[in-house]
């Protein structure tokens, strides 16, 4: 299996798919010749064509509208917006149209779309190229959300994205782009979506997390393996629909849970998280949810400090899942 | 005696005909369905009596099952001339289970039909227009024949995605006719606080596009306009930005009253202009009909609509256990059509 | 003291704070001549003239980048968004602009401005005319959300909305309109925004709530009371910034906490109050939060048994009372 | 000898010279800002060579603290000329403390100064066009005198939020004058996958206001164009859109290369067409300037960027525990000033 960055993944899969299925195209800003300005869309403009892989215009409510469009008429359409701040736009089309397509049409239509969102911080993005924008679509039923970060799971539900019959939210984690290498797998390699995936098993505490935070997780626990303590690690990779039965499995059998995301604290996905596992898992919780979150702050400012101030890090997450254990 | 229009513009005796009678339907549609909410049958409805004209002769040049159809909440000329039923029409009216469109879930005449290629339409408006442009894409790619025909009121032109899919296309030449149904009203707003520019068709202009402005009320003018902007669409020319000018005679829905903002002298003035009364115009002075075959054609169409009516409300209401159905697709549902 | 519903005390509060500072002004579709669809501005265009009662084109997200802009040129503009279906074309404006203002200009500019939004089901409005908007505002800092539900509370909070200098998305809902009535204050009456009321004093459990579900959940404390189970009632008022101390404090007292809304359940305000608790009374609930709200399904449908079917009545939350009080 | 361009348009000797000077100075403050890219002292910059000329001149038509101005990252020119320091600029370049457009919380040239009356701005590009109009509501009603200046690229064009502001304004008739410094490409998007139509002046008349395109490199053209704009808005007769047809010499941004999509060629023929160098002709043949003083002019300019630069280096960064200030107005902050 060949080694691959979460870009190369990404940029992989969308080849192989565009290949395999003439239905499947892309469009989006500085998709074409260009390559994207994540260069997540290079090549494919001269192996497929302008037609296939098109540069809109700078306007991204018709972009996600032109998608839907496109896939009502037969098209399974990639829709890239350049930074997942600039989709705040092109809600109305996500939540209005594509969210509600099936369900209003008593499944007559169906909006079979993914919508690309490179999102998060720590790129000295500041504060419009940094935001989680993903709580702002994770109330609205209708919609799924994925996120992952490694190039396995990428390739395995960006194909699941493309040929889903509902739209889908790919969310991109743009400090993962580089980042993070792993295995690329060959072939039809597909993931179902709607299922979080244990990365780590431990017995001791569980600690729920998504993009880059999944990974410092990742490397708490095994910081922490080393004062004897294991620690299960659950890569939501979906985040709607939450899988809460695997989440709620784990906490019956840790009764530790931590939740940690890069999103601000109040509204995120963890307040779900913690909802959810404590309704149905309350009696086997030796101690209360914990949630590692960014400060309520509108967004990441572009000093570097102030950057490393706001997005939480391995060392919190550490320190946080230190005094869980001990509870 | 004047030179036959119809005739001129290619359309037999029994088209002009089928025309009328179309919008006689879709008048007694429209009419029936305030009869509903006055006598309490439906909690609500939208009325696009006087706009038939501009309905009927715009979907006179399309082909149902062929081209796309993004009509609006007024358009019930549209969707009968396209092929929806009275019985499929009365059912959406009370929100009936079997109601085609939307199995009652949506407010009446939110359209929505695939086998006739009527896309399902939401109520926050302008947001169809980048979907025509999706569409008329679709097409391009899958080398179909045919053309997306999107309609919508004067208000829709101030919204941000009027102006990106009329961009978009414009810069493609997408076979897209865009066809503006001006009755000078936003609800209350009127056209003077609504628009910069004295008619819709002066945007075409801004998307390189050809702007056609035309007496709304008159099917003549608004089929020949129409059947200009489908052939250029259909010859790669791109996109064609209609204006019909027209007037509701109705409020804006069963909920608003509009002698708030608008003066009944000038209701009457546009009630004069009657499309339906200009084409029985028309059409006797070409010994096409008289009054007694038009009263017949006229009640008729009422016995129709009112038996739809009745059959439609006698229809089975949606299982309330349905309520969770199609949030997302399930086992066996068809995909990638 | 008068007596008024919902919508007589949002237009006579208009009203004063119009007479009373030239700086207010009122913006959006049909508030004008018309009154506006719901009737909330009728008279104010007679009184203060199109200036200062603004019928603007069919266009929500410059409704609110004007008033953004009339802000920051020193007026205190309150935008009516006609359904709060509509406010989402409007969302870049309000998440990305009025939000980050303050934030990203390190407080050189501030965006006092206060959206009007129409919200909620059970009018026979269907899927684009019954939507709880909320939470896709839930979750951006910089934002201040309110959502009151009594005359006395809609003229508190609406004087403290218009002169705060913050943004405000000032919920209203629907069915509140007319069918909720009381005393409305005289003169100069202020609620602190960010404040939950308790509306019903109890020992045994705590119903949080806001919106119709709260009078709902004040209707089914009194029926539980007839079984001697005395219900605490609290009407959150706030949601953004979230009085948690409030909630808090109830939940140590009663130890069973139930949070009501009619939004859909995932990604709902009741999950961020049941973490929040959970978080900082875990040691004093007897049981989970219990959460009551509407299905996951993107909107309300229209017709009538669907719409019931869709939303949580007071049958519903006295049952689940019921329940969480025999825990 | 020709005519002396700049006296005809009322600018004195000494004017001219002035605008000169701040094009040479905005354009050693991008030279500096790249080397500080480069050279890793900084993580990122936008970079407006080439454009000074229309952003000079079009700020040389308004007042400092009576127009609200709108500019756009690439206006280091317009915010020089609006009285912003080199030190205020370099501290935003640094993302410092004392940054006063945003305390480092931004990336650089999201410009912002209340004093100067230039407005904050964001990234997603359009939203600030509304803001434009609330703006001049607000002048209305408050009876200000003054105008709304807001410029903008290309791109922006195609957002919605361009639609609807303009749409207002001409409704008001607003005194607004919208400025495009159209450099032919978004990123990597030309023009012509931009726009249906060839000029950004050509959108004007569909908002019922006139549109103006002009050499964005000539300053008195520029110049010209933007007073004329001015007196039209002070005189009450609503907004102007000009479009000031120019080239950006470097990459969109430090993280940009642009021979993806770009010739050199291109580049190169635009470069022959360098503002600066255009202005220093014509002051030489009116015996303005000379060599030697030009040269002067830019030791200096290169001099006083540097200082400003190395002195804000060593400017304080922000205190990281101040990252959760002013999410909220605190005590005692100013209020609808
Ligand atoms: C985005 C959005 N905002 C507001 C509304 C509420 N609304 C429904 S119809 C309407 C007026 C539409 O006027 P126009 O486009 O002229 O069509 P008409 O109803 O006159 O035929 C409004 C404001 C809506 N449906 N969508
Ligand atoms: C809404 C939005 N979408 C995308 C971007 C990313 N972006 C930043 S600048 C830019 C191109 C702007 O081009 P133009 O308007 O022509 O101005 P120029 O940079 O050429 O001066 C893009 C796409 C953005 N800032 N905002
Ligand atoms: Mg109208
Ligand atoms: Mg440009």
């Amino acid at each position: 299996m060949a080694v691959k960055n979460v870009l190369e993944a990404i940029r992989a899969t969308m080849f192989e798919e565009m290949e395999r299925d003439e239905r499947v195209f892309l469009l989006g800003q500085d998709v074409g010749r260009h390559g994207g300005v994540m260069n997540a869309s290079m090549g494919l403009y001269d192996a497929f064509g302008e037609e296939r892989v098109v540069d809109t215009p700078l306007a991204e409510s018709s972009i996600v509208g032109i998608a839907i469009g496109a896939a009502l008429g037969g098209l399974l359409p990639i829709a890239e917006i350049q930074f997942g701040d600039f989709v705040l736009s092109a809600v109305d089309q996500i939540i209005s149209e594509a969210a509600k397509m099936r369900y209003r049409s008593n499944n007559d239509f169906h909006c079979p779309i993914v919508v690309r969102v490179p999102y998060g911080g720590g790129i000295h993005g500041g504060l419009y190229h940094s935001q989680n924008v993903e709580s702002i679509f994770f109330s609205t039923p209708g919609l799924k959300i994925v996120a992952p970060t490694t190039p396995a799971d990428v390739k395995g539900l960006l194909r699941a994205a493309i040929y889903d019959p509902d739209p889908v939210i790919f969310m991109e984690h743009k400090l993962a782009y580089r980042s993070i290498k792993g295995e690329f797998p060959e072939g039809a390699y597909d993931l179902p979506i709607g299922k979080a995936d244990v990365k780590r098993v431990g017995k001791d505490l569980t600690v729920i997390a998504y993009g880059m935070m999944m990974h410092y997780a990742l490397g708490a626990a095994e910081q922490l393996a080393e004062e004897g303590i294991e620690t299960e690690v659950i890569d939501l990779c979906t985040l709607l629909p939450l899988d809460r039965e695997t989440l709620v499995a784990s906490a019956k059998k840790t009764g530790k849970v931590m939740v940690v995301h890069e999103d601000n604290l109040t509204g995120g996905i963890g307040a779900e998280v913690a909802a959810s596992i404590t309704e149905e898992a309350f009696m086997y919780l030796d101690a209360p949810i914990k949630r590692v979150a960014a400060p309520d702050i509108p967004s990441t400012p572009y000093n570097p400090i102030l950057e490393r101030a706001m997005i939480p890090t391995q060392e919190q997450i550490l320190i946080g899942m230190r005094e869980l254990a001990r509870f | 005696m004047a030179t036959k229009r119809h005739i001129e513009l290619g359309l037999s005796d029994q088209d002009i005909l089928d025309m009328y009678k179309t919008m006689v339907v879709a008048r007694a549609v429209d009419d029936r369905a305030d009869i509903l909410v006055r006598s309490g049958k439906i909690p609500f409805t939208v009325l696009g009596q006087g706009q038939e004209g501009a309905q009927v002769a715009a979907a006179q040049t399309l082909v149902a099952g062929r081209d796309w159809v993004l009509p609006y909440y007024r358009d019930v000329g549209v969707v009968l001339a396209m092929g929806m039923s009275l019985r499929e029409v009365m059912l959406f009216e009370f929100g009936k289970a079997d109601d085609p469109n939307s199995g009652g879930r949506q407010m009446p005449k939110h359209w929505g039909h695939r086998r006739l290629r009527i896309v399902s339409q939401s109520s926050p408006v302008a947001t169809e227009l980048p979907h025509a442009c999706g569409l008329a894409w679709a097409m391009r790619l899958k080398k179909e024949e045919g053309i997306v025909w999107a309609s919508f009121g004067d208000g829709v032109v101030s919204k941000g995605d009027f102006h990106e899919a009329l961009n978009f296309a414009g810069i493609h030449k997408l076979p897209i006719v865009f066809f503006c149904e001006n009755n000078y009203y936003a609800i209350s707003v009127p056209f003077s606080k609504q628009s910069p520019v004295p008619s819709v068709a002066d945007r075409a202009s801004a998307y390189g596009m050809p702007g056609v402005s035309v007496d709304g009320n008159d099917v003549f003018a608004v089929y020949k306009a129409s059947l200009e902007a489908a052939e250029r669409a259909k010859r790669g020319e791109g996109s064609t930005l209609i204006e019909a000018r027209t007037y509701r005679f109705a409020p804006h829905t069963s909920n608003d009253d509009d002698r708030r903002y608008r003066s009944r002298e000038e209701v009457e003035k546009w009630k004069r202009l009657d499309p339906i009364a200009r084409l029985f115009a028309y059409l006797k002075e070409h010994g096409l009909l008289d009054e007694e075959r038009a009263a017949a054609i006229r009640s008729d169409a009422e016995k129709e609509v009112l038996e739809a009516a009745q059959w439609a409300e006698r229809a089975p209401d949606p299982d309330p256990a349905s309520v969770g159905a199609y949030v997302y697709a399930q086992e066996g549902d068809a995909h990638g059509r």
